[in-house]
């Protein structure tokens, strides 16, 4: 295993604590673990994110002004446990209640669950988005659901910018929900990953193969192909988004009136002659950047030939598995509220603008 | 047919204490296998979870023989320490089946089963799931039935618990022509099957673990 | 070899086509291939970099406001060619001069030169100013002395915000000089990497050992080692960098009177108790984001025993080598001009902040 | 002694197009080897580097005899096309070496013997270099020496030619067991050592095709 680490065991608090030293605006906590913007929220929604380590600079690149309040980073790509939420939520609780924005994995909504329930508790607020962008999966009814990918970004962006702007909860709750089913996300692979727990790549993939439709937690994807060129990559990926027809499924949120938990028939929207869009093109972590714009040059293209434009774009890497090489895409319908959120200064160790 | 041994018929404070215990060690032995069997159909990290988790519960374990007590601090460890989605579904599991034995030093086969009987429910509540989806409740489940029906026929604690092991291995292997409906195996659609869940894995490991652990205490 | 490319003879083409598509503020020429910022410049000196592809987002991605005026991407790890610059120089010509800023590698040296001569036939001024910050190599006469690394990257910005302030060409280049002397780095690999022209990687790494002291173009080092951990890793490359005596060298520049090329003998600064530095833990392309923090912490605490202040810091990939995994720090002393010119507005790609 | 074959002692215009030809043929058949020579001490592109500016040299080669012109044509090819060290260093050369030669279209042994020591000194000035540093003068430079040595016996071109390709395979030969002090090789340090210098090699592989294709010409 070659990786820049000192204890396999717990990497994560090694690195949040260079994480710490390296950004000012942001305290760090141990034990539980999070990451939050210093000076705390004040008369304002809070914004709390997380999930496992290792997609940096997801969540915790994500923390400061006009974006997320705090992140939890669990261990290497195992959600995090609800006493870091707990303990998070706190601490940025600025009075006017807690959005937790949740990516659809088994762990990660289970446990901000039960984060969001030991902070109701406590006499505050929460409201549970998950986001579910990823059209490698079809179906929802015999799986775990849609994955929750790039949108996740651009869902934290938006409504840490909305966050400022005074959205209260409900407000805030309901445009996360928009970005979610606004969003589209594909990713594939050309090399797997090793968790330094684990010392050794998490699937074995050959010289000539690659996988698609792959999460972001080392893990193999839908299905396995051969290796093809990155304008074929982009066409499997980019066509997918396009073209994914209306997902309907359940979804579960907190019902403040009936004081539970209830599941929610949510649409996506289909993309549209004419949409405005977002463009992510993500790199996994172990893709040179200059690859990413290959794949970019052909996204623009097939965009393009669908009639959506392509209004915004980030090209990097947002949300990442270790060291992987792959890409991912995400395309996010905008509208004039969330073109003008995302537009709205950003200032965080991985995002930054307008300040 | 009465059994000779003083208590024998249910499970004492001790006894759930050696489980533990014992649960602990034989994950730790198993966490690279575990690992291993989440590495085609999942992220590669249950067995690195399940050995966090217990070692915690171990050091946070309370003093004394209440049972309901200890396997509540079960669950609040398996909560704070494991993450992932084994971590919320152990817990639940440990905590609603906790609930009913609290302030309990003896436990009686009735009582037992209700304690799984509520342990499966949990999971299945929590996780939206239910037998045949490739999950833990594969193994959880038969080795409840399995426990209820050979408690029936003579009370025999550590047969029943026997029982419930090896229905727990049956269901376990039983997930491996399963295409997976849950968890992050879901995701691969029919490349999950031909793979065992390493959730049913650990939950018959468990349940091993508890059978040996009273049968020692028994001998 | 698992790339996203199409071509492998002529990456730099289709990368250079997506970057332009997803960059709105910079115009990409082909043939002879260069990139600049849209509108050109306007009675200032311009800035103008390159260097071989594969360091991605050097240079391109700090071309725009605040940063360079163009740069020239030559095939992947090999100089550009003296035409490119040569044109990139007469599109961003501004009257009143050009700053070519290169890094010291035989190959650019030659090339830049060439241009410049090229373009003073134009009739237009150039310096050209060389970053040779390695400290993994000891001595000039014996070598093609030090490479240039880091530095480059904070050179580029701070000579960039001069430029908006109305530094002129001899002002401009002596600050450059300056930046160069007071930038220290090195690097290590974990790992090689493989250029699409050879789909092989460039050496043989096993899997327990490292390269102490290389560059940028996926070379080995000045020595090969047993992998150790990141606080070793960091305590080598910190360590030869705080500690590294004064380097005397001869640099060769543009004599405007001589109206010739001419030998300067240029010494470095050491770094003393109560030096304000700026920090770069960089990535070489394949490393995880999570890892740099790790050597970051460490590094803050070593800086720290020498009584060295690091008062900014950038932490992620700036000065990359395609795929390779492992890292560089670069320390770059500052004063008040450098930090304040630092901190000035800067609008590219891949730096952007205040505005 | 004078040859009996016409203009024997002399290189005309199509030898020269054939030299130049025949280097990229060369070039091109070598471009790996040339590459994985720059691996262990370089940055592997000087076999991509040298058939990429060979082609466009071929391309681009001027109609007609004039030597001079289709010299200088390389140069300016070569400096376009190739980057690196390599696209200078031997741009120069050729440059250097051509103006002498501008309107020739039959260059005598003498002149011959002012290109190689005009181009040799173009390289040692652009690259800060000479002789032992472990790069492409290692091959030029006996090749040169050989050549004037040569010629001057009896004036016998495919003779001289052949007598400095050899010197310039010595000289390849020669740069193994040296330490690089010029270049990405000096890098290295004592690691440089052991390794064939990719620039000499080229060196020598274009002027083994000046040889093989005068001495075809000769026939
Ligand atoms: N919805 C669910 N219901 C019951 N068990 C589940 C569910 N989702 C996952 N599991 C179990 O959890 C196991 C995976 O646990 P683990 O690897 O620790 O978490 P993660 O999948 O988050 O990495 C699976 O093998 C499966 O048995
Ligand atoms: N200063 C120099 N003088 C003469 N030859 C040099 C010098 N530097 C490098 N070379 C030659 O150039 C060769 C490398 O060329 P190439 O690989 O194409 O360029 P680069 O080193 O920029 O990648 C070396 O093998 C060496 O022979
Ligand atoms: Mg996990
Ligand atoms: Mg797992
Ligand atoms: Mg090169
Ligand atoms: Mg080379």
């Amino acid at each position: 295993m070659k990786k820049l680490i000192n204890n396999a065991e717990d990497v994560t608090v090694e690195q949040l604590k260079g994480f710490g030293l390296a950004c000012d605006d942001i305290d760090v906590h141990f034990d539980p673990n999070f990451v939050n913007v210093a000076g705390g929220v004040k008369d304002r929604v809070a914004i709390v994110s997380g999930g496992g380590s290792g997609h940096e600079p997801l969540h915790g690149g994500y923390v400061g002004l006009g974006m997320l309040d705090a992140a939890c980073p669990g261990q290497v790509f195992t959600s995090p446990t609800p006493d870091q939420m707990f303990e998070a939520g706190k601490t940025v609780n600025g009075g006017r209640g807690i959005l937790q924005i949740v990516k659809n994995y088994t762990g990660d909504v289970l446990n901000f669950q039960m984060a969001a329930d030991m902070l109701r508790d406590e006499g505050i607020e929460v409201r549970n988005v998950i986001i579910d962008d990823d059209v490698a999966l079809k179906d929802s009814l015999y799986t775990a659901g849609r994955r929750g990918l790039g949108t996740t970004v651009i869902a934290e962006k938006v409504c840490g910018a909305a966050a400022r702007e005074g959205y209260d909860l409900d407000k805030l709750a309901a445009l996360c929900k928009k970005v979610n089913i606004y969003g589209k996300s594909m990713g594939m692979a050309l090399t797997s990953c090793t968790t330094p727990q684990n010392g050794t790549p998490s699937f074995d993939l050959p010289e000539d193969e690659m996988e698609i439709g792959i999460g972001i937690h080392g893990e193999p994807g839908t299905k396995r192909d051969k290796i093809k060129s990155a304008d074929e990559v982009t066409a499997i990926l980019a066509g997918r988004i396009l073209e994914d027809e209306a997902y309907t499924r359940n979804l579960s949120e907190w019902d403040p009136a009936k004081g539970d938990w209830v599941d929610v028939e949510v649409t996506d929207i289909t993309f549209q002659k004419g949409d405005e869009v977002i463009a992510i093109v993500n790199g996994m972590g172990g893709t040179p950047l200059s690859e990413l714009y290959t794949v970019y040059a052909k996204l623009a293209e097939l965009t393009a030939q669908h009639g959506v434009k392509i209004v915004r774009n980030l090209v990097g890497n947002y949300i990442t598995s270790l060291e992987m090489a792959g890409v991912s895409i995400t395309l996010v319908k905008t509208d004039e509220e969330i073109l003008r959120l995302y537009d709205a200064p950003v200032k965080t160790p991985a995002l930054r603008w307008g300040i | 047919m009465a059994d000779a041994r003083a208590g024998a018929g249910t499970v004492t404070g001790p006894m759930v204490r050696a489980w533990i215990e014992k649960s602990a060690e034989v994950l730790a032995e198993n966490r690279k296998y575990l690992t291993e069997l989440d590495s085609p159909i999942g992220d590669s990290d249950h067995g690195n979870n399940m050995d966090r988790g217990y070692k915690a519960v171990v050091e946070k374990l309370p003093e004394g023989d209440d049972i309901g007590a200890m396997l509540k601090s079960v669950a609040m460890s398996l909560i704070s320490k494991v993450g992932g989605a084994a971590g919320p579904l152990y817990g639940t599991m440990f905590l609603d089946g906790s609930k009913p034995l609290i302030g309990k030093t003896v436990v009686s086969g009735e009582e037992l089963a209700q304690f799984f009987a509520d342990a499966i429910n949990g999971v299945k509540k929590r996780g939206r799931s239910d037998v045949g989806m490739k999950t833990m409740l594969d193994a959880l489940a038969p080795a409840s039935d399995a426990f209820r029906a050979e408690f029936a026929k003579d009370g025999d604690m550590p047969a029943s618990l026997k029982a419930a092991a090896a229905a727990a291995k049956q269901g376990m292997e039983a997930t491996i022509p399963m295409q997976a409906q849950r968890g992050r195996a879901s995701y691969l659609g029919e490349r999950s099957i031909g793979h065992q869940d390493p959730g049913a894995t650990s939950s018959y490991l468990i349940l091993q673990a508890f059978s040996d652990a009273v049968e020692e205490a028994a001998k």
